[in-house]
């Protein structure tokens, strides 16, 4: 009711007012701060066959232009550490010889650079408005009784880590989550449930939709496509 | 004259009440019109104040009740319209000695009147 | 002027010149209106009835009134010759129309940029018809100004204040010598050319025992500030001078 | 009528401030002077003054001689006004002792001029 | 590093930086034909590639802004500087839009006026109104232009009460106060430390309404130019926190006048009230320092205000300094100069003026004395001091940036002298500069080639043994700057024999004209005062009197010849003056209206803005009153008479502002040929290495808390894990 009435004041005032300014709203600080897990005593060495992978990013771009081999490099570090401690983005810069201070500047830009401790199986659940309004609600609610944990934060056994996210592109598919690169679409409470007891268990569950489609075409079966798509030369002139 | 005096004060301090504003009022009148009547035809400020005092003369002469006459001429009350009548007259007086109408007597230099002034 | 009272002009204004009362005065302006200049500028009613009186004033005296202007919107200011002080005054005062009777400030400019580098500015009020106005004339260091004491009693002080702050001499001013500066005080204090800090300073000198006056010596520093305001820096995005007076009458020369 | 124009903008007729010529404002300052000068014995009867009669003359006329050099007779006459309004100030004793020995300066101690004396007293500017 | 980036990956930046902006290589390309723009109906001729800001700037527009500068890269993100260009649909960022023929730009139309309207509302509603105890008031660009073209009413309504945008302060060190929630995110401070300090510590974090400036990690902003970014910053994030809260600038006043804590000579605004030195600000020259100001000239003025010497002080029978009057501080000084017969040394300190200099010089000449030296030592082997062009930096700090390649030799330019080091970076940055360094390691704020720290490399370059002598004769127009401190070695001579013997060999291939040899000077006084005859210090003789004029040098006070008296003249009570016998209060550089020449030979002179403090005294006074008391009373009362003795002994020194340059560099190197073969095997060395070492360097900057708490500052840097060497 509350906010209805806020609505109505503003509808109702003829002119367009400002109701707030942008107070910082994201989860994660724009700071450094050393933590346990995160600090310049633990060191950050790139593997071995990701040392070879480097070289190869590095290959891709010319001289001069290596700085932009920034992302891919931190993308690797994420994926080899779990996520980007500061020492991982210091070891960028010593690759790449730039200031670190660049590389804090893209690593803090990107949200998907996670800059804490992230459990090993990252659960991103879209609640945009297609997906929210298909049940995403639901799938979060579920995921935090099941995990006991709340959004943006990370369970005790450091497995798993549930956030919040703005959309992933596949609204046909809503109500979708991100399990670390994989896509769960079409999900209900009890897909959630599945997948999640699947994960606990080693076992890997399967990506896509969880419902009986086998991409994005209706549910109730394909209304157009239907036929065998045409082979090459359709239509074409007889005579080429 | 029928008309019977009741009024005890103007409730202005030092203005007493006039025993017969009518007449006062038309001597005055009648002075300031003589004086106007030296001065140039087409001064304004003969122009105007003819009028006004031709307008008020007129109404006071027509008027039997000083109330009315007060009321037509709305400029407040009998006695206040003597006092005003005296200045006039006193005023008229001096134009004819000052001239008013006569062109301008000296022009201000160029940058006088002109604001911010010139640095 | 405060809001109150401009309002209540207006209502006087207003009625007088809608109503059933006598129009005389109001007649008479639209009358001096139509023929004097038009001015350009568009006004609301009180303003133009200002102006109309103003004009109808100069049309009276048109050998001493120079200029007539609305400041501030809705101000009228009559800027006379420095010769026409008595019989404008005369004027404003006794005439039937115009009946300020009451001078409610009197007060000198100091611009020492200009010839005649004070300009002596008389604020007036009609009680009768609720209006103001206000008289600018001109003089220099060296030309006495005729006292307008004869006609108005409260210009007794103000202008002893401009004689002492200004050093400009009013003619047949009955009483004419220094109202707030200390005796034996040389020098005017509100010309611009006077030093802030003035040129003597005063101590009890305990050895005579008595006051004495000797020239300044500033122990500390004196506070200067800088007044230029910060955003002249962008002087191209000012549409007009904010000083700048609304001028809306040319002197009455063309009649 | 258009010939009193011309002549006023040839020369520039002003307003008298007193005197009419010179000879007026001669008159004027001499009176002034006179008046003063009478006026001293009755001062110093009236006051205790730390100085002679004597040295009131001398400075009298010392304040006169100062401007000396004025030519103009509505300058002249601006210092006459001054002049008698200082005079009337004395006469009816609202100037106090105090504001009449503010004209010798007695307390005021010459600037020193030496290079010496400045640098010691630092009152120099660079 | 920056240049990297400006340079390679953006090849059109030559483009957006203007011509003229920066004195680039005068081999450009010619400039194709002027476009026409017309900027409010006013036509304008312009190169192609000038921004719509620049052209407007051409028509005497000045369109508000806040992220661009004219001495940064454009970044185009504050958009206050839009401006409507007729039939484009959109308002144009002036700052960053390059102009087309026959555009019609209006500055103040409409449309422009409500973009400005727009981008000020968004700025002020994440903006605190703390304007009343914001140190910025009174000069903030936010204020300023939300006055000019802001709205004049606020459709900002907290109805959830949820407080503004705010974000956490960072501690960027002892100088630079910060109130980040006032940050508007113009990022001139990033592109400061990046482009010109080379320090690239500062940045912005996070995105959108969370992007904060600062620098991530716990870190301090620490270079030797930080305070500029206080100056930079348009609103008040970042203020001087020595200066915080002390004054309004309204209130204070301001005097032009020059730095010399440096021997460069910066330009700078002395601010004052009521007697007290508030603030000191860099005054523009684009031929000194263009509009920066190292922080040891900007912040050490609190030592102006301790351990001053105020009264004169003489010594007791007890051996104690005791405070007397004038007079019998003069009547000791000269009683003790009668007796010593002639036998008088006078030596000038690091901060003394021109006219004291003339004045002392004077005085002792008249008492039969020549023994008139400076504290800091030059060579007097091979031609000495008689040709100017040894001692001073002769291809002047602006020629730097003619240059293509530039050879340090022992020397540390960053810290010696702050802004000739933006030069040269930005010579770097912009030009392609090459540099080379000889002498102890050092970080330079940008990359050179490093040659060693034997002075045998020298001796090879000249006898063009070495490998990068080859670099360096292909050089057209190359410079060596050698650093003065070098000559307190006693093969000092060698070294600028062998740098004169060089720099002649690459004349031979430069360009007709160039100047090569440079010293770089390390104290203000030392050009005026081998200028005027003073000789330099290296042995000091015996005699009756010494008299120290503000010298401090350690070399000098460390042992007190025994017998001698020692008067000594200045403004701080440093080491000179304890071992005084007679002390005599000066006046520092901000009490007294002196001339100094800088080390590339510019005379420029201080203004008084603070009369001085007690019974100090401006130096040339304190010498011409003494004068008198010795009986040969010298021929100048005045300032203007002290000038006019100055102009007859050296003209130059009284055209300030003017470059004298010097001309007699073949002679120099004629004269000291025959050193130049000699070897010299210590390693060479400077004396400021690490930003530690910058802060502290005269009586001045030794008596300022704040220097003390840059030291520690940097001290606390060094112990963090965060810190880098970049040496």
């Amino acid at each position: 009711m509350l906010s209805l009435n806020k609505i109505a004041k503003c509808l109702l005032s003829n002119s367009r007012t400002f109701q707030t300014s942008a107070v910082l709203k994201h989860d994660t600080m724009f700071n450094h701060r050393d933590t346990k897990e995160d600090n310049l005593d633990i060191k950050f060495e790139f593997s071995d066959e990701n040392k070879k992978r480097i070289d190869a990013i590095l290959a891709i771009y010319p001289e001069g232009h290596k700085r932009a081999a920034m992302i891919p490099l931190l993308d690797l570090a994420q994926r080899q550490h779990g996520w980007l401690p500061i020492s991982a983005m210091h070891k960028v810069a010593d690759v790449l010889d730039l200031p670190k201070m660049r590389v804090y500047e893209v690593a803090t830009f990107y949200t998907m650079f996670m800059r804490k401790p992230t459990g090993k199986y990252h659960l991103q659940v879209c609640t945009t408005t297609p997906c929210w309004l298909r049940g995403s609600d639901d799938v979060i609610s579920c995921l935090k009784k099941k995990l006991d944990i709340g959004v943006g934060e990370t369970s005790k056994d450091g497995q798993w880590t549930l956030s919040e996210v703005e959309c992933l592109g596949a609204c046909v598919n809503a109500p979708m989550m991100q399990v670390n690169d994989d896509y769960f679409e079409d999900l209900t409470t009890k897909d959630v449930e599945s997948i999640i007891d699947d994960l606990k268990n080693g076992k890997t569950p399967t990506p896509g939709p969880r419902s009986s489609r086998y991409a994005s075409e209706p549910m109730d079966g394909l209304t157009s496509l239907k036929e065998e798509p045409y082979g090459p030369g359709f239509k074409v002139r007889p005579d080429l | 004259m029928s008309y019977k005096y009741l009024k005890q004060t103007t409730g202005l301090t030092r203005l007493n009440v006039a025993k017969s504003p009518h007449y006062t009022l038309g001597v005055l009148y009648g002075k300031i019109l003589r004086t106007l009547r030296k001065m140039p035809e087409d001064a304004a400020y003969r122009k105007y104040t003819e009028q006004i005092i031709s307008n008020r003369a007129k109404i006071v002469q027509e008027t039997v009740a000083v109330e009315d006459f007060e009321k037509k001429i709305d400029c407040g009350q009998a006695e206040e319209l003597i006092v005003q009548a005296e200045n006039e007259l006193v005023l008229s007086r001096q134009m004819l000695a000052f001239k008013p109408w006569e062109s301008l007597i000296a022009k201000p230099s160029a940058d006088q009147w002109s604001w911010p002034p010139s640095k | 002027m405060s809001i109150r009272i401009i309002t209540r002009a207006i209502q006087r204004l207003s009625t007088v010149r809608t109503g059933t009362r006598t129009p005389t005065y109001f007649k008479l302006m639209t009358r001096a209106e139509s023929t004097t200049v038009v001015p350009k500028q568009k006004f609301d009613s009180v303003t133009e009835q200002y102006l109309g009186f103003g004009n109808f004033v100069a049309e009276c005296l048109p050998k001493y009134i120079q200029k007539i202007q609305i400041s501030s919107k809705n101000e009228l200011e009559l800027l006379i010759a420095p010769e026409g002080v008595l019989p404008v005054f005369h004027f404003l005062k006794n005439q039937t129309n115009c009946q300020f009777a009451n001078l409610s400030d009197l007060c000198a400019v100091d611009v020492p940029q200009r010839s005649n580098r004070f300009e002596i500015v008389y604020n007036l009020l009609s009680l009768r018809f609720n209006t103001r106005i206000r008289v600018k004339t001109y003089t220099d260091e060296l030309t006495p100004i005729d006292s307008i004491t004869s006609i108005y009693e409260a210009a007794n002080w103000y202008e002893r204040e401009i004689w002492d702050m200004f050093g400009v001499f009013f003619t047949n001013h009955p009483d004419l010598r220094r109202i707030l500066t200390d005796y034996g005080f040389e020098g005017h204090p509100f010309r611009k050319d006077f030093p802030l800090s003035g040129y003597v300073e005063v101590r009890y000198d305990d050895e005579k025992k008595r006051v004495v006056v000797e020239p300044l010596e500033m122990s500390q520093e004196f506070r200067r500030f800088e007044l230029s305001t910060p955003w002249e820096q962008f002087p191209n995005f000012r549409s007009a001078s904010p000083t700048t007076e609304e001028v809306v009458s040319a002197d009455k020369e063309k009649k | 009528m258009a010939a009193r124009e011309a002549s006023k903008c040839a020369t520039k007729i002003v307003r008298p401030l007193l005197s009419s010529d010179k000879s007026e404002a001669k008159k004027r300052v001499l009176n002034l002077y006179k008046t003063y000068y009478r006026q001293i014995p009755l001062m110093l009867f009236d006051r205790h003054l730390p100085v002679s009669k004597e040295e009131c003359q001398i400075k009298l006329k010392e304040e006169f001689l100062k401007n000396k050099h004025i030519t103009d007779v509505r300058v002249i006459d601006m210092l006459v006004i001054k002049g008698q309004m200082l005079l009337q100030e004395i006469v009816t004793k609202w100037a106090q002792d105090c504001h009449i020995m503010t004209l010798f300066k007695d307390t005021v101690e010459p600037k020193p001029n030496d290079f010496l004396s400045k640098f010691v007293n630092n009152n120099d500017s660079q | 590093m920056f240049r990297t980036t400006l340079q390679r990956t953006v090849p059109c930046i030559r483009l957006v930086v203007a011509p003229g902006q920066f004195r680039l290589n005068s081999n450009a390309p010619a400039p194709p034909s002027k476009l026409e723009v017309f900027i409010d109906d006013k036509k304008v001729l312009v190169d192609p590639g000038t921004t719509v800001l620049q052209a407007a700037a051409l028509a005497g527009v000045e369109i508000p802004r806040f992220c661009y500068h004219e001495r940064l890269a454009v970044a185009g993100n504050c958009r206050m500087c839009l401006v409507e260009v007729e039939r484009s649909p959109k308002p144009v960022a002036a700052c960053a839009m390059p102009v087309m023929n026959g555009w019609k730009i209006k500055t103040n139309s409409e449309l422009t006026r409500k973009a400005r309207e727009g981008v000020m509302e968004f700025l002020l509603m994440n903006h605190p109104l703390d304007c009343p105890i914001c140190d910025q008031g009174g000069e903030c660009d936010l204020q300023d232009q939300s006055m000019a073209f802001g709205s004049d009413r606020s459709r900002f309504v907290d109805i959830d009460y949820s407080g503004k945008r705010a974000v956490e302060d960072k501690d960027i060190g002892p100088l630079v106060k910060t109130i980040m929630t006032r940050c508007i995110h113009c990022t001139r401070c990033i592109r400061f430390a990046s482009e010109v300090a080379g320090v690239d510590d500062l940045g912005t974090t996070g995105r959108g309404s969370d992007m904060q400036v600062g620098t991530y990690i716990e870190k301090m902003f620490l270079s030797e130019l930080s305070g500029n970014v206080i100056d930079l910053c348009p609103v008040g994030a970042l203020t001087s926190k020595p200066y915080s809260f002390s004054a309004r600038p309204w209130e204070t006043r301001k005097t032009d006048s020059v730095d010399v804590l440096d021997a460069l000579g910066s330009n700078i605004v002395v601010s004052t009230r009521a007697g007290d030195v508030m603030r000191i600000l860099p005054r523009l020259n684009e031929d000194i320092n263009e509009e920066w100001l190292s922080d040891k000239s900007r912040f050490s003025y609190d030592g102006l205000k301790r351990q001053r010497l105020i009264t004169p002080l003489v010594k007791d029978n007890k051996g104690n300094l005791v405070p007397v009057e004038w007079e019998d501080a003069l009547v000791a000084t000269s009683r003790a100069l009668i007796n010593a017969n002639g036998n008088i040394v006078g030596v000038s300190g690091g901060l003394s003026d021109a006219e004291s200099m003339i004045a002392l010089k004077d005085l002792l000449n008249r008492l039969g004395s020549e023994q008139l030296y400076t504290e800091e030592p030059f060579p007097m082997t091979g031609s000495g001091t008689d040709f100017r062009s040894s001692y001073i930096l002769n291809s002047s700090i602006s020629g730097l940036e003619q240059a293509d390649l530039v050879l340090l030799i022992g020397t540390n330019p960053r810290y010696e002298a702050p802004l000739l080091n933006t030069r040269i970076r930005k010579s770097y940055v912009h030009n392609d500069l090459e540099i080379a360094l000889l002498g102890p390691k050092v970080d330079l704020s940008y990359d050179y080639e490093y040659l060693g720290e034997s002075p045998a490399i020298l001796k090879d370059l000249a006898e063009k043994r070495h490998a990068f002598y080859a670099k360096l004769s292909k050089a057209k127009r190359p410079v060596i700057i050698l650093g003065a401190q070098q000559f307190e070695r006693e093969d000092g001579a060698i070294l600028l024999a062998q740098a004169q013997q060089l720099s002649q060999e690459l004349n031979k291939n430069a360009d007709k004209g160039w100047k090569i040899l440079n010293v770089l000077q390390q104290v203000a006084g030392q050009v005026a005062a081998l200028d005027l005859g003073y000789k330099p210090y290296n042995n000091l003789p015996a005699a009756k009197v010494l008299y120290l004029l503000g010298a401090d040098n350690e070399s000098l006070t460390k042992c007190k010849p025994a017998g001698t008296t020692v008067i000594y003249q200045g403004h701080h009570g440093d080491a000179g003056a304890a071992i005084a016998d007679i002390v005599l209060p000066g006046a520092a550089y901000t009490e007294k209206q002196a001339t100094y020449v800088n080390t590339e030979g510019r005379a420029q002179q201080t203004l008084m803005a603070v009369q001085p403090p007690g019974m100090a005294r401006s130096d040339w006074k304190i010498i011409r009153a003494i004068s008198e008391f010795v009986g040969v009373k010298l021929p100048y009362d005045t300032l203007n008479e002290v000038r006019d003795r100055l102009t007859d002994v050296c003209p130059s020194m009284t055209r300030y502002g003017d470059l004298e340059p010097a001309n007699y560099l073949v002679q120099a190197s004629d004269l000291a040929k025959d050193l130049s073969s000699q070897t010299v095997s210590t390693p060479l060395n400077v004396k400021q290495i690490t930003l530690e070492d910058f802060y502290m360097t005269d009586s001045i900057s030794r008596s300022s808390p704040t220097m003390a708490k840059c030291i520690q500052a940097v001290r606390k840097q060094k112990e963090s894990k965060y810190y880098e060497s970049r040496a």
